[in-house]
């Protein structure tokens, strides 16, 4: 299974800013291995983030995004102690979805 | 490749006035790394090397809880800016990722040469990276203060200021080619200077980091082999006590350097 | 004293020796650091080990002198400076300047000779890492002196004249064992070691010292 | 729920591509239709227009209300901070764009009130190339913000 994301949601006046960091290779397609083959393309295609359980923004990506992801957003009249959680899905099908509580 | 891409990249920076554009050139890098310093990928390194500690693992199913990595069993804070240092129990000066394997060894019953011979990145040696990421971690911001007070500290201080001046390979090359003087750059990568701080707070005191170039995470031990590598020297064993040595020398050139680690570099 | 015993061993037994003594001899901490560089480096690919083990007088010479903090003594330096010198090799056809063009980009490239390189792959210069050359390219190190305009600060107009003679031949002198010049210099001894081969040295001086050369202009 | 909205705006907003992705779908061309993508040819899209055009965006123009964050020199091109803003109503989508990139589509995302219009990732780049930032609004006009980020490799160039 995909290692765990680091989720940190930190509140700021009438909104939370929100920045997650995502384990995973983001294998462009366009790399080749040591045998000149050409390695497949494996990636982060879905982003959802909901704020205590209501979905509030979704985000679809390329192989293009850098490997180990980075993602920052800031929901809006969230509040310290509010949940944020993120999942993501690659084009292989693999998810992962983790929760942080802002702080 | 590489070479291809740096003349076409540069000479559109360079525009009329080269002097000019290699400061703009060297301003934008500096910009450019402070906008990656907020969400560093080290980060999830040091969340799974803080997991795989305390997890039960290896054929004895024990977690490292109990690990003595030099200030007691179990004291994380404060120990990696006290390494590399002198242990009474296996009779050697150890670096922290040679110490996470005698722990490895002794609570988990893994077998610390094998690891030792996995390739940087992959299996055991890659939750060794995470593991002293994690380590390194807890003592961000402290100072580093290695031991020179027992005798075996000070002999491999003396060894590794030979291996820093050591020149050799086809190249002729020594640590103290490209770190031995202040102010020095290849192409238009900075050089620390490593024999005293500041320069070795950069250099010594920022490892393990994350590499942006291959989104990699290294340790201290690969950041000397791939060092070591482009010297076009032999392969340097993993913990070898020639590695031990030069992180001693560095590690106490660096005294009094605020730990950065884990950093993100190029 | 048994020290002669004390340091066959490996690296690690000695160390356990000395135990809580004082520091070792100078030449003791010599020796225990060889027996660690055996102990610790191993051959991977075609780099063997004895790249390292079995370097020569100058570079064991200059480390001892690095690690020391003295400057080497001056006769020292001298007899280095003369083996270097005599183990040069001139231009088997006579021919000093090759093509810059050529020579450029072998200054640009660094690959070769690292573990990781393909051995049938040509090697680089690693020019550029160290040395400004050609005015336009802005990515250049500063571990040796600029090399910009070259031959032109030094009045080559033409290199095939007899009035040239001198620093053409010290150009390929100093590219081919850069220590017949400077017994302990950063530079690598590019043709004595293997790293060039003749034709590319040629070409490194021409683009050096050609009036045509980017790095004349 | 909330999803099923999204696929349906965006089935709305990008009818060509989605009739595309149902025919391979239907073709047995695709894997699953929950793991194709939606906006698969917006992804494959080669050039900024025919990206934005997948999107559901037309008559893409230069707006000052369109802001791109990027650097102006990243020493690596294997991670380059991006960022995509408007202070704007009325957005729909933000896109990121690398044009010089085999497809020229980083990122796509889907604004809603809960949120600000306001996104930072990384982008991996092959060479030197002009960045866009593009906002498509609700009615289908492509706002766009420009900027070239010069890609350097530093090192022993080994």
């Amino acid at each position: 299974m995909a290692d765990p994301m680091r989720i940190r949601a930190q509140a700021s006046g009438d909104k939370a800013i929100v920045r997650v960091l995502m384990s995973h290779e983001m294998e462009s397609g366009q790399r080749k291995d040591a045998a000149g083959k050409i390695v497949p393309a494996w990636f982060i295609q879905e982003i959802t983030a909901s704020h205590n359980g209501k979905v509030v923004m979704t985000s679809e990506w390329g192989p293009a995004v850098s490997k180990n992801p980075f993602l920052q957003f800031s929901v809006k009249g969230a509040k310290a102690g509010d949940k944020v959680s993120i999942k993501w899905v690659d084009n292989r099908g693999a998810t992962r979805t983790d929760e942080a509580t802002i702080s | 490749m590489r070479q291809a891409l740096i003349p076409v990249a540069l000479a559109m920076v360079l525009g009329a006035s080269p002097v000019l554009a290699q400061k703009t050139a060297s301003q934008g890098i500096d910009e450019y790394r402070a906008m990656l310093q907020d969400g560093n990928p080290a980060d999830l390194f040091e969340a799974k090397g803080e997991d795989l500690w305390k997890q039960k693992r290896g054929p004895k199913n024990a977690s490292l809880e109990a690990c003595d990595l030099g200030q007691g069993p179990g004291v994380i804070k404060g120990v990696f800016v006290s390494l590399p240092k002198y242990f009474a129990d296996t009779g050697k000066v150890q670096d922290l990722e040679s110490r996470l394997l005698t722990c490895m060894q002794t609570l988990q019953g893994f077998d610390p040469q094998a690891i030792a011979k996995t390739s940087f990145g992959s299996g055991e040696m890659a939750n060794v990276t995470a593991m002293a990421t994690w380590v390194a971690a807890e003592s961000k911001g402290m100072k580093f203060n290695l031991s020179q007070s027992h005798a075996q500290e000070r002999v491999m201080y003396e060894v590794g200021k030979r291996l820093f001046f050591m020149r050799g390979g086809t190249h002729d090359f020594s640590c103290a080619s490209c770190h031995g003087e202040e102010g020095k750059r290849i192409r238009l990568q900075d050089l620390p200077l490593l024999t005293k701080n500041p320069g070795d707070g950069i250099g010594f005191a920022a490892w393990p980091a994350y590499r942006v170039s291959n989104g990699q995470m290294w340790g201290m031990q690969q950041r000397l082999n791939d060092c070591y590598r482009q010297q076009r020297f032999p392969f340097p064993g993993f913990a070898s006590d020639a590695t031990v040595a030069l992180s001693v020398y560095l590690g106490v050139n660096a005294q009094g350097a605020a730990s950065i680690a884990p950093a993100i570099k190029r | 004293m048994n020290t002669k015993t004390r340091l066959t061993g490996l690296a690690v037994a000695a160390l356990a020796l000395v135990g809580c003594a004082n520091l070792p001899s100078v030449a003791e901490l010599n020796q225990i650091t060889d027996q660690m560089v055996k102990a610790s480096f191993r051959t991977q690919a075609h780099v063997n080990v004895e790249r390292l083990t079995q370097t020569d007088d100058t570079n064991r010479l200059c480390s001892e002198a690095d690690a020391s903090g003295q400057p080497l003594d001056e006769k020292v330096a001298k007899a280095i400076e003369e083996t270097n010198l005599k183990a040069i090799r001139w231009p088997s056809n006579g021919q000093f300047i090759g093509d810059w063009k050529r020579g450029e980009t072998i200054a640009q490239s660094g690959r070769g000779l690292t573990w990781t390189d393909d051995p049938k792959m040509a090697n680089g210069g690693n020019c550029y890492n160290c040395h400004q050359m050609d005015k336009a390219e802005i990515s250049y190190g500063t571990i040796g002196p600029s090399l910009y305009n070259y031959g032109k600060i030094r009045g080559v107009s033409d290199p095939s004249s007899a009035a040239s003679k001198p620093i053409v031949e010290y150009t390929w002198g100093k590219i081919w064992n850069a220590k017949a010049y400077n017994a302990c210099s950063n530079m690598p001894r590019a043709g004595h070691m293997g790293i060039l081969t003749e034709a590319q040295v040629r070409d490194i001086v021409g683009l050096l010292l050609d009036p045509k050369s980017p790095v004349n202009q | 729920m909330f999803r099923r909205l999204t696929m349906q705006n965006r089935r709305q907003a990008i009818q060509h591509s989605a009739v595309v992705a149902s025919l391979l779908s239907a073709a047995g061309w695709l894997p699953t239709a929950a793991q194709a993508a939606p906006n698969k040819a917006a992804f494959e899209a080669k050039t900024v227009q025919e990206a934005v055009k997948a999107s559901g965006g037309a008559n893409i123009s230069e707006s000052k209300d369109v802001t791109l964050t990027a650097p102006d020199i990243a020493e690596n091109g294997a991670v380059v901070p991006l960022g995509v803003s408007t202070a704007m109503s009325g957005v729909k989508h933000l896109l990121i764009l690398v044009e010089k990139n085999p497809s020229v589509l980083v990122a796509v995302f889907n604004v809603s009130d809960a949120v600000d219009a306001n996104f930072a990732t990384r982008s991996k780049m092959g060479q030197s190339s002009d960045v866009y930032a593009v906002a498509i609004m609700n009615d289908g006009r492509a706002l766009f913000a420009k900027k070239e980020v010069k890609v350097t490799l530093g090192g022993c160039g080994g």
